[in-house]
């Protein structure tokens, strides 16, 4: 995994001294993908000083198919929005797998569900298949925190940003009754990837 | 014939929602025309803009998918090119009674024998679940954080007041009822409204947590009555479901009215 | 003394428009009234229903178009007449009819804008409207006259453009030709060539796909009510009329909406030219102030002037090629119109010398004169005033 | 009602919203694991056709045999 | 490490546009859903009466302009969005508040058209329309912005121009803009100077006149409820507001509405320059396409390559003198949009050059990217694709 | 003080036709703001585009005269922005219901606080003598010269089953009458309708062959007669005038009703 | 009634429409012969103000002395 | 007063043979002075082989105030349709009469009817005050034949066209019942001036 360095004072400067991250999330309209992107991106704007640019598809085709978004973070001005060829990505339904997983950087980092996702070798990426339905399902019982979840994963196994950050904007985001279930998913998530790289 | 091969296979599943009360519509729509024997040669359907009217593209009929609020415009200048068609406007309560009230009271005034089947899911489906004119006082939408001020229209009243000559209400739960009054309604000689009572558990039943499409069904079963029936004495709340007017009339055409 | 000739008549510019549409063939009309289109729908309540045709009156222009459209879709030619607010009023519908492709004739007859403006005043200002007033990437035909003969004439091509490209037809005309009366005398049958629809000849049965475009362009259609059902949207959409959010398909659906006809601007073109040959000063007009520039270029004439008058009959697609050839080498071109300046923009953008290019107009609800025109060319002269 | 009938299911269609099964008069539906209706209990079902009557998605028909 | 600033937000450009216009000052909001403007209304619905505001949702975009433009008369500063189909449908009442001078702001998240089109999809295809959708002659201003901090800036300065120049103001964002989540910076009350409309010190019982221009061309307002009533009108009308037909007062109002803005297009023009001083070839874009030409030029220069990009923030009335100075002396200019070439045309019409001005464009639903201009870049240097 | 010291004297003489009726609906209004004592200052007069709709300008109120059909639109952002004053929205039937016809119908749902006088002479006036949706059938118009084929709107009918708070009914015959309606009118918290019955007899008298002003006006006085009269027993087709809705509800503003 | 008050006829206004002489009670009015109207009996006139109530062209006033 | 040839077949020249005749009739709206400039221009085309415009003042105004119809009578096609300084015009109120009357053409020729216009001495014009309107209230008895007795004087005058060709279209524009009536107009119009000339 790239380590980037601890966030600098924004230069506007088109040299960087970060590798600009570049994220899609996916899954299926009720699992919450755009709002861990947003979650991540504010939290990388708000609490770490980066820039960052999140968009998503959107359509009444989200309503049924396969939902995606993409969030650039670096610590150099973002222009073009999109992500053509992510370096990170999640996807957390089959169909968002086949969908998206070609698109990858060779030699990014590619985070499944196995309980939604059977990943296919020839992708080249690093494949972290995780089962985080199952763990938030056993240890927090409710399916809605999957995308938290998901989230502390992906910023334990890149050091995308600080998992306080993202626990920053939970706070602000969050209604009271559901913000320990939030961050119980979050720990989660970091604890799963802890314990594997580790 | 069975109701799948009425629809453009190709094209399904379609893209309404888990639950989400307009395809039992559509169903239900089939079978009356199965019932009245129409050729499918013979129907044509004309459709606005929202969730509801994306139900033209799925029929095998001749259709149009047409502006929102616009339909029954467009179907006038069908049913006058060509009377002898049957034509059928299945309507959001937004494209029926928001932007295309207009086109409404008119087709009611005029008598024009359409059939407008109007899908009130008391919301905005298709842009994301903001009110209606049909959203009652007081419910959320996210339009409207503190809930509606307007009152609803009562789409009945409003039918009759414009001078609609078949006017009847029912819900998605009476499945058997809205074939019913579809196929009244399509038979009728005139203009014919029938409201009915459509689940967006998506937008409508999470704002205002009424549940999934079974429970909203549910309420539709529990808070809906026939017209006349005791049990509103009990519970004036109740809303009448059945058929409001049904006038013979002789048949509107520009040219002058029709003794039929 | 010549005794009166049956097919000679005497009307009103828009008994002309009127005349013009029963002529083509119109089937169908909606419409609203509004001044100066008006009498277009009181004259067409009597003659339409005589000839078998349908005439409603609608509860505004929007129905209007709409009613009209959903006619078409039946089989029927069909047309709406309306004025500046009421064109306003059917932007929407226009786009509709343009990515549909649903054959319709749309005429306004201008009156002085913005807004309620002059209603009762001649005016040009709709020009650029008639080309972009609904939203998105399009192309429109938009033609005029500044005759009856030809008001009457134009009407007939709108309606044939209208079923040859299935697309809206922008009739559009002013106060002063609608509201004029002079001889217009009537084809008989036959006389000039009436277009149908094409129809597709895919019998019964076959998969008809009522958006799959032949190698020229054209897309047989079915009338509602036939053999074929499909479906009909303002979404972009495959060859069935299905919604679809495909790009390619996308891009071809609007390049096809958009190459039907501006490719064919020429063979759209239609203009007239008078004393061109040798004029040194070209005119540049169209619609009622053609005439006017008409009349003071034969005015000067008598007097030795070698000026000559364009008059321009289509206005969209712009014939861009037409107006380049005819003014190169001439000293000054003098573009005549009631607005400010909206075909002058366009000459100045495809001549080779857009300096020479000057505009003489009006704008202020009084129709433009032979003398309002001879002291912008004195002054574009250097003769002063 | 014809006990001879057969309740089938389109599983590419059906979208699991449960109407089927909640409104069953006889309880012969359920929702299987991947969501999808599941005629559990032919031998409940009185062939009554509501659940085609309710379905939003055309998934469910009662073929004659 | 940075604690949070509480004036820095990570929203969505709809988002962005609503605080622009609670910056701004307004209090009045009238609009009907579309896709994909929808967001203004539902933040605002929250935000505005918070702040005092009214809110209100009306039963379709006409009523919504025609609402806002009644609020405005009693003093308020107001606003709707919508998107192309309800942008067409607004196009009358556009018309009305040019001639009644009416301070109003009028944002059109555009999607593609034309109809229904694309409707959650990108597209540029509305810019011909902000500037004569509506019929007459009349001049408007549009404006643009391509991050969300110009979002910002953009909405305070349209609202600022309505109000300054007493006119309808469009703000013509795009779904990639609107729908996109970014940093904004709020400034704090007083960084950005907010304009007052301009009311009449005539003091009680004097006569007001609403319609008597100042020499500088302004005309100072009163609030109905005031002290002084007069009338509006979308008519031609005089110094009282009261409908005239005669040709003097008409030709004098028809100038004063476009002079007002034409004359002052310096004054109105907002753009943005990268990278221009050396650059050779000149790219020119605005809204969302503008960032994938900026990124396309900054990669670019990364390799050597002497691009520049001139950054339109607003584009009526067109900046002609702006694009004409900066585009002099490059080898190619290419203007990047997501249309078929409407301000690409516009550009070719007030440079010296314009064999030298290509198209970059897309209109098929897909955001142009930076390798789609690099490929018409490399097409045009004749280097193939 | 007497009516002309309301009307902006330099615009009179007005321009409608000698008999037309609308100038006695503009002196009743008059009288009924006098009536009312309010200042000129806290009223505001809405208007749309016709003959009716010329009324705005020869008042010395705020006055606004705007598009065709949409004068509501306007007024309801007039109401909004300055709640406290009183607004007042003279219509022609062609502008109130037909182009008109749905903002007509919510102003009547939202039922905010506007008072709405409809002119109605069953024809549109200013473009010369077009059937409007109250020309009743078998009519004759410039567009209708075999007679009109649609039936018109009960107006009365459409204002209450829209959900109107208030609606009357009278003519220009009965000036006392019409000044006390439209008083109670504008005192009315809520959305007020008053249909006044006026005379055009340039296009629909002359036309349907019913006389200049004073014969039309004659009609009004022998065609209508009061609710509930016993007159209507003996000739059904008398047309009802009085106030036949008049309901006292919290007031509209879109943050919610307010007890008042 | 008073007696005394007077009805005055704006004659710039009036159109002659005859409207207050048809339904004057009193027949106190009349056309003359430029058609605009005329207070031609004031001794009849009751003071009623019917005709400037009903004058479309508020060309009468019934001023009180 | 100037005599036209005998009309010619339409020659689409510029050149003329007939000396274009140019037409203001104006009066009140309800005088008919726009039926009389129609059916004056129609003649002209359908029953004289000749070119003819017929424009008129279009508006509300036209409601109240004065009304003018504009004729262009020419063996020459007619290009501008209004008519700027007429050489014929008729005046049937005061009000025309002050606002069209300083317009004539020098020496033209100036119709009004006694008992509505008072002339004016120093207009450089014919003036021919006719009492047209005590004519045809006497001898016919309804003055809404009035145009036409105007219309006949008119063409009395000055033989711009034929009285059958006015009575031609007469007797297709005027139902059965009025058409008597306005021939007697046409002709009374016509006695008039006769008597006066002759
Ligand atoms: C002119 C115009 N305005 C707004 C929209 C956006 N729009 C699309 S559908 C819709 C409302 C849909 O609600 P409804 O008619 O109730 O149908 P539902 O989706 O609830 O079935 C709106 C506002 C549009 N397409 N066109
Ligand atoms: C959008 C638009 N369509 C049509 C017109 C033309 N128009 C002006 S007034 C009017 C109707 C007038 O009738 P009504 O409202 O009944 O008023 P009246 O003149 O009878 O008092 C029409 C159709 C217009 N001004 N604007
Ligand atoms: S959003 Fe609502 S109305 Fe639309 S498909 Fe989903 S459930 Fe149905
Ligand atoms: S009702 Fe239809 S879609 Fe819903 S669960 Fe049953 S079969 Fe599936
Ligand atoms: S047919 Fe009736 S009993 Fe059988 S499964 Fe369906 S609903 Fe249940
Ligand atoms: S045309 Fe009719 S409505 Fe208009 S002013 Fe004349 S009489 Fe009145
Ligand atoms: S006041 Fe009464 S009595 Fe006297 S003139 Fe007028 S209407 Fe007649
Ligand atoms: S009612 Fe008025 S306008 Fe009519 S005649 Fe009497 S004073 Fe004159
Ligand atoms: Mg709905
Ligand atoms: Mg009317």
């Amino acid at each position: 995994m790239r380590k980037p360095k601890k966030p600098n004072k924004q230069t506007q400067k088109t040299s960087s001294t970060m590798q600009t991250q570049r994220i899609i999330l996916s899954g299926s309209g009720g699992q919450g993908v755009i709002t861990a992107a947003i979650i991540l991106a504010e939290a990388a704007v708000l609490y770490e000083d980066l820039n960052a640019v999140q968009t998503q598809s959107y359509g009444p085709e989200s309503r049924g198919g396969a939902t995606r978004a993409d969030v650039i973070i670096s610590d150099a001005p973002i222009y073009y929005p999109k992500v053509e060829q992510p370096n990170l990505a999640a996807c957390l339904t089959q169909e968002a797998y086949n969908r998206y997983s070609r698109s990858i950087r060779p030699g990014g980092l590619l985070l499944t569900d196995r309980h939604y996702v059977r990943q296919d070798p020839r992708i080249d990426a690093h494949q972290v298949p995780l089962d985080m339905h199952e763990t938030v399902m056993k240890e927090i019982g409710n399916p809605i925190v999957l995308n938290i979840c998901m989230l502390g994963a992906l910023i334990g196994l890149t050091v995308l940003i600080r998992p306080e950050s993202v626990a920053h904007v939970l706070e602000r985001r969050v209604p009271a009754e559901f913000l320990d279930m939030n961050r119980m998913a979050l720990q989660t998530g970091l604890d799963m990837v802890t314990k594997m790289t580790r | 014939m069975p109701v799948k091969d009425y629809l453009r296979l190709r094209f399904l599943p379609h893209i309404w929602c888990p639950g989400c009360g307009h395809g039992i519509v559509m169903s239900g729509m089939i079978r009356a025309i199965e019932e009245i024997g129409l050729e499918k040669n013979e129907v044509v359907v004309v459709s606005g803009i929202g969730c509801s009217s994306r139900m033209a593209g799925y029929l095998d009929f001749h259709t149009m998918h047409t502006l929102h609020g616009r339909a029954l415009a467009f179907a006038t200048g069908v049913k006058l090119g060509r009377p002898d068609l049957t034509v059928i406007v299945p309507m959001g309560d937004g494209d029926a009674l928001a932007i295309g009230g207009n086109h409404f009271i008119h087709a009611a005034r005029r008598d024009i024998d359409l059939t407008a089947v109007i899908m009130n899911n008391r919301i905005y489906g298709m842009t994301g679940g903001q009110g209606s004119p049909m959203t009652p006082q007081g419910m959320r939408s996210t339009t409207a954080p503190r809930g509606i001020a307007d009152a609803a229209f009562d789409l009945v009243e409003l039918a009759k007041g414009a001078g609609a000559s078949f006017v009847a209400r029912t819900t998605t739960f009476h499945a058997t009822e809205l074939t019913r009054m579809i196929e009244k309604a399509i038979r009728h000689k005139g203009f014919s409204v029938v409201e009915v009572m459509s689940q967006c558990p998506t937008y409508y039943g999470r704002q205002n947590r009424l549940g999934n499409g079974v429970e909203m069904m549910k309420g539709f079963r529990d808070n809906t009555t026939s017209i006349g029936s005791k049990k509103r004495e009990a519970r004036p709340d109740l809303i009448e479901r059945g058929i409001f007017v049904d006038e013979d009339r002789p048949v509107y055409s520009p040219e002058g009215l029709k003794a039929d | 003394m010549t005794s009166e000739r049956p097919n000679m008549r005497f009307i009103q510019g828009n008994e002309a428009i009127a005349e013009g549409a029963l002529y083509a063939g119109l089937q169908f009309y909606a419409g609203y009234p509004i001044t100066p289109s008006t009498e277009i729908a009181e004259i067409l309540s009597r003659r339409l229903p005589e000839m078998g045709g349908t005439f409603i009156q609608m509860e505004d222009e929007i129905a209007s178009l709409c009613t009209i459209i959903g006619a078409s879709l039946t089989g029927l030619k069909v047309m709406t007449a309306t004025s500046g607010p009421g064109f306003s009023l059917m932007q929407e519908a226009i786009g509709y009819a343009v990515m549909a492709e649903v054959p319709s004739v749309i005429v306004n007859v201008q009156r002085g804008g913005p807004s309620t403006g002059l209603p009762t005043a001649v005016a040009q200002g709709d020009v650029n409207q008639a080309r972009w007033g609904t939203h998105g990437d399009h192309a429109i035909v938009t033609l005029t006259a500044s005759n009856l003969q030809d008001v009457f004439l134009m009407t007939v091509a709108g309606f044939n453009m209208a079923e040859a490209f299935r697309t809206p037809v922008i009739l559009l005309f002013d106060e002063v030709v609608a509201h004029m009366r002079e001889k217009v005398v009537v084809p008989g049958p036959g006389e000039i060539e009436i277009f149908e629809r094409l129809r597709t000849s895919v019998p019964e049965g076959t998969n008809y796909h009522p958006y799959l475009r032949r190698e020229d362009g054209r897309l047989p259609m079915s009338d509602f009510g036939g053999v074929h059902r499909y479906n009909v949207t303002g979404l972009v959409h495959d060859m069935w009329g299905f919604p679809s959010t495909d790009s390619t398909i996308a891009y071809d659906l609007l390049h096809h909406l958009v190459d039907k006809l501006e490719n064919r601007a020429d063979s759209i073109a239609r203009y007239k030219e008078y004393f061109t040959d040798d004029a040194r000063v070209l005119l540049i007009s169209y619609g009622s102030s053609a005439r006017s520039a008409l009349q003071m270029v034969v005015d000067r004439r008598k007097k030795g002037g070698k000026l000559g008058l364009l008059e321009l009959q289509s206005l969209w697609p712009f014939p861009a090629e037409t107006v380049r050839e005819k003014c190169e080498g001439r000293t000054h071109i003098l573009v005549v119109e009631m607005n400010m300046g909206q075909i002058c923009h366009e000459v100045k953008k495809v001549v080779s010398r857009p300096e020479r290019v000057f505009l003489a107009n009006r704008f202020d609800g009084i129709f433009i004169s032979p003398g309002d025109i001879l002291r912008v060319l004195n002054m574009v002269q250097g003769k002063g005033v | 009602m014809d006990k001879e009938g057969k309740v089938v299911i389109n599983r590419e269609w059906c979208k699991g919203c449960g109407i089927c099964v909640a409104f069953c008069p006889e309880e012969a539906l359920i929702l299987d694991p991947e969501e999808k209706a599941y005629w559990a209990h032919p031998e409940k079902c009185k062939r009554c056709g509501l659940c085609e009557l309710r379905c939003p998605d055309i998934a469910i028909e009662l073929v004659q045999k």
